[in-house]
């Protein structure tokens, strides 16, 4: 088992989400992050002080899968996640060791 | 003696239309509260600084173009030829009637909000409030002898002349059927309908829309009452119909919505706007009539305007103030009527083609004005700054600094 | 000329008595705020429709059978009829009168609060603005002689008749007492006490709660000076002693709840809610006193009846207005007496048994009404629908969807 | 016959100062929320009880000392005494002064914000309400013959009584002089600047900010229009100038700040504040440019305050009641002049020096007050209290429980 | 060194953090994060429009151990987390390489 | 490829982040989590009531980074984050599999 975690654009959630489910997954999570890296902040101004910031709003999917699913979950997150501009995010594959079901106490692949 | 009483009389009178200009004053930040809680986050600024800039543009609009025009009267002679005779009477006039004309971009504020370009917008605005809605008012109100006037064109040809005491027609049905134009115009929100299926976008924040809701409630008892214009003539009728119909508005609101916040809250708005006209001769029961219809009026014909119309119109206003509106000049005829327990004096062919004429008016002079400014400046933010929000696009902060910057 | 100012007087009165209507109207805003920032997020819709709702309902209920109740007036006849003569200043006075009668649900509102099923509540607060809180009103203020009139029972018992100017005991005190009939009957929150284990339950918003205050302390003026119900009745000192009998309630809660800011926003009303009784006749520094002593009941039983009583009454509107309402009508006795600074003409004899009449009144009408309602229908939320917040459950709908849905 | 409408004269002025009050009154709150939006969230409320316990203070203060230095009339005696006469009407003139008296440490506040300890600061309020403040404003508008009577020193030295007619120099600029010196004894926030480094500290909430600067906004009508004092003294200009000014402050601060909104909702205020002084002489237009270069001032003189001279003022108050309110004394010399349009008998010097008096005043009584407490008890939180908020460190809870306590 | 991720029902955090600390766990880090499974959603109405939601609220907790506390963590959170209906939740064991504590510099088990 | 997790003082978010800047780490994500372990939470009290709150703002940074810049990047955290007391916080290093950018496809190292 595999888990993968997703930093994407807000708006790119939905299709991503639709497209996970049309490949079978069945399970995420997602958590409102902000993200730095070669995307630029924007600028605000407030009474004559002016404010950088850095971080932008992400989308961060984390998804626990089966080995054989990790490829085609990659390959649909990169493409329904992609505009083309700087700042769609990354993908991260990590290793799980154990995955427990806790409705049910059942673990490993079955537990997914 | 007799004048002493006079003189007290006069500033009677002054005070009476102060508490008036303010409470309708404060039915402006009820707008915006409106607003606010209407419209996405990152467009709630923006909501905020249209609203009091409309307003303060209107001011200086309407007190040098907009009041002359409708009733003949300017206040550019020395302080003392303008205040000294009469205490400012005509001055606080001025006041109260230019918080009615304020509310058209107010109305229309809430029609365009997420996706309008500022400066047109408040250019748009200084049109309206300074030519478009005076030479209405005066027709109805003013010197321009036409519709509302005893020895009118209308009063003739229609058996009365046309009535409507505190501006369903005058201010509301204008308003709406300015604003309709304006979103129709403007076109829907990116990403609200998107290959003719729905998104319905949701709104930030009830508490702050309901806290508009009661902030024009409360300003509306002046808007109506004050309506009399001096102390003489206040009607306690007017108060209490005022209070009936927006009952009416909101027990109809819930029962028809099945309980929505956002329909009940507006509904007592829809039951204001409808009583207007008629404040002054329905009877309390009648107003609590024309209020519950006025809500089954907003309801339905919102729900309609976004599944059928597929107007993105962003509060409601053409069903709230344009057609609850157009609803309360008609109603005025019906239940104004003396066999309906109302005080008489009004006919039903009157007010129809009183209200009839106030709608294209409307719509002419609205689809005039939007599509010039429209054709030479654009009227609409482009894709990228809609996406950010007008707040950012515009104000170039968010509503929460602190959240979105970091302590 | 005595025909002209007569005239000028009258309509003087319905604007007298209209600015109060106003005023005591904003107030229910108020309640409302209170009551969203005190509950959890996902009961702030319900408590924004309830009080608008109750309102509503009150006014059509009130207007037709519970002012009659009271005085004997009527407004069944034509627009003509019922307007002409005066103005309108029955139809005025009666839209003061309902602001304070609409007070009762939105007084329960606040104990009631998360946990109670919409419908069965609105029939509820129809009963008790439409027969329950009438009666007791008639008794003091209106046509049912027993307490309050010159030449009643009371006034031969007790040296005096019954003395409540402004409704610390016909309002306040009954609200309370009826709501916590209806809080006991309703049983505490899913969670609030676990084996016997206190998990007091935060709330929502302290801006909010504030503005609610604020809103209430505002309006509050309208609802004690203009209690006069005429302009030659006026009384300056009615106005000065609410403000310092605030102010006593502000500093003794400030200091008693060391710095509490539930307690010092609530500490104003304490204050207010008691020195309705006794607003025109006691000294300035009497009614700091009473809204000092006000504000230390409030805070004090409220923590006994969370810790002691174990009393889910979630904005504390028993203490609040319950027992500060029997304290004001008692306080109006001692206070109100010459030797004491105030104006005299009250006994504290005929004080006491006149507001625990109320208070026992109260307690019979709302068991009465709380037990047969709950027997027949049920008055509260399944477990479920009170788990997942009273916004869902009932209007399918919280109070932020943007945040909950997403833009 | 004459008497009968004497005593009903006598009664509308109680209404008028009533209502005057409590419309000043439901400024504070507008004091509260602007602070409330402006300061960051830990810190939200410490300014609402701050407003509301200065006020419950001011109220004992300014009743007991305050007013009797003014004015030479106290309260002591019996309820009757005190208000038989003329129903209250000192009392009702007492309640509306109170609310201009208590507006210092409501100005005040929202520039020592997010750091001042809290009964250090009611003592410092105390102190101003109760002495400072009445004792120009004796001398300006009551028994102390110095400025502002008819035959005071300045009358004859500069040809005319020193004229404020509301306030901007006895109240706002008072405030803001008395609130700057505050600023600077207590020294920046926290982190504000770092080795020379400006960080500028984002504000928590713009709509509610925007809240308070509505109910700022609306109240002042009776700020200004009230100050007449009796139904009689009425003066339509004075509204209409409210306004125009209040425009002019929107307007000019749109443009400056290129569309800025806490500048736009200051600027309203800056207009208000700049008017109060000649708001009943100003020609409309005349008004207009006050409020206009009011908007200009504020919004360059806070940059400048924040930029160059690095006082952290939260609010701006400095800036905004101090130096608007400068330019409203000295304004009035100017535009009040019949050569621009005005009403006439007013003279630059005298405004001249009667404001430079007051500021002057304020920055002695201030520094006198701010370091004999500061030395004696201190007056600013520990670095630790700052740091988690004046929130938790006075009140022991934050603004939003439930957030932060979990539901 | 292990890593466990649990997402459980919200109000089942304070349950949880108890039988955890009983335990042995001294630390743990939790974050508000939606999730999406099996468990459905609900509908919203708001002026006549209909809004699905799907994502639901969970709480992830996140806790880092040594190896021989993983079993019984798992365990507890297992049990005290359980509800019987769907949406109870999942746990995931990852391997983890290195911990530092930032106050004393401290590394690996001592640093947890 | 590894990644770091490293929870942290909230105000201490800009100076770590400008540090891993000067060591060239040029991505990285932040969550806004709530921990709990030696440091005391606080006490609050509404209307008599009192509130025990354990759980701490904390921020979560998470980078992904090349396996030389690990030491360094765990060094500059530790230094720049550190206050001395109680509840700095800890990193936490864990094995990452693989990399994608979403914009470019590109997988690996070069992904970072
Ligand atoms: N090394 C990293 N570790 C963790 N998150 C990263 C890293 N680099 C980038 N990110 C995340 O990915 C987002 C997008 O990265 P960015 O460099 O802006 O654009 P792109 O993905 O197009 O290269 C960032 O906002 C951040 O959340
Ligand atoms: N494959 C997965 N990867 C990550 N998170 C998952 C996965 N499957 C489920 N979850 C999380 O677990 C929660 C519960 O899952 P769900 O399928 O609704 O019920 P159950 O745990 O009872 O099977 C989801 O809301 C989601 O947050
Ligand atoms: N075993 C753990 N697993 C996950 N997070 C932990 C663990 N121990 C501590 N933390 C996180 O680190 C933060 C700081 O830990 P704490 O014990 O308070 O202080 P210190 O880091 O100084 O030892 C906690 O608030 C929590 O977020």
């Amino acid at each position: 088992m595999k888990r993968i975690e997703a930093i994407i654009k807000p708006h790119k959630l939905d299709s991503v989400k639709s497209k996970l489910n049309d490949i079978g997954v069945t399970g995420m999570t997602i958590t409102e992050v902000k993200g730095f890296g070669r995307q630029r902040g924007h600028k605000e101004i407030y009474r004559g002080a002016e404010y950088h910031i850095d971080f932008i709003p992400k989308i961060l999917i984390s998804l626990v899968l089966t080995d054989d699913l990790v490829e085609k979950a990659v390959e649909a997150i990169t493409e329904t996640a992609r505009t083309g501009s700087i700042g769609d995010g990354k993908i991260f594959v990590m290793p799980v060791e154990d995955v427990v079901r806790i409705r049910t106490g059942e673990r490993g692949s079955e537990a997914v | 003696m007799d004048g002493r009483l006079d003189a007290f009389k006069n500033s009677g009178d002054v005070l009476f239309l102060m508490l008036g200009a303010v409470m309708v004053f404060a039915m402006h930040g009820g707008f915006a509260f409106l607003e606010v809680g209407t419209v996405r986050k990152k467009n709630q600024v923006n909501a905020l600084v249209k609203i009091l800039c409309d307003f303060a543009v209107s001011t200086v609009i309407y007190f040098s173009i907009g009041f002359p025009i409708a009733y003949g009267l300017s206040f550019f002679g020395s302080a003392e030829t303008i205040s000294s005779a009469d205490s400012g009477l005509e001055l606080v006039r001025f006041f109260f009637l230019l918080t009615f004309a304020a509310a058209i971009p107010a109305i229309i504020s809430g029609g365009i909000a997420e996706r309008a370009r500022f400066w047109p917008q408040v250019a748009i605005a200084a049109v309206f409030v300074g030519l478009v809605y005076p030479v209405f008012e005066g027709m109805v109100w003013g010197q321009i002898n036409f519709l509302g006037q005893e020895d009118s064109w209308l009063a003739g040809f229609g058996g009365a002349p046309f009535h409507d005491y505190a501006g369903s027609v005058v201010v509301h049905s204008m308003g709406g059927w300015l604003a309709v134009v304006g979103v129709i115009l403007l076109g829907p929100r990116v990403g609200r309908w998107t290959n003719g299926r729905s998104n319905p976008i949701p709104v930030s924040n009830i508490p702050m829309l309901a806290l508009g809701s009661w902030m024009l409630c409360v300003g509306w008892f002046g808007f109506n009452v004050m309506s009399a214009q001096s102390v003489d003539g206040i009607s306690g009728l007017v108060a209490v119909n005022s209070l009936m119909s927006m009952a009416g508005g909101i027990i109809a609101a819930l029962v028809v919505s099945k309980n929505d916040p956002g329909f009940i809250h507006n509904g007592a708005l829809a039951g204001l706007v409808a009583v207007c006209a008629g404040s002054d001769l329905f009877h309390p029961l009648g107003a609590f009539v024309v209020g519950a219809v006025a809500a089954v009026i907003f309801v339905k014909c919102f729900i309609w305007e976004q599944q059928v119309l597929k107007i993105d119109d962003v509060l409601g206003v053409w069903p709230l103030h344009g057609l609850c509106g157009t609803w309360g000049g008609i109603a005025c005829g019906i239940f104004g009527q003396k066999a309906l327990g109302g005080l008489g004096g009004v006919t039903l062919l009157s007010q129809f083609i009183g209200t009839i004429i106030g709608l294209l008016f409307a719509l002419t002079a609205g689809f005039t004005v939007y599509y010039v400014v429209k054709s030479a400046v654009g009227i609409r933010l482009t894709e990228e700054e809609e996406f950010i929000g007008s707040d950012l696009a515009i104000h170039r902060i968010d509503a929460y600094p602190e959240e979105s910057i970091g302590g």
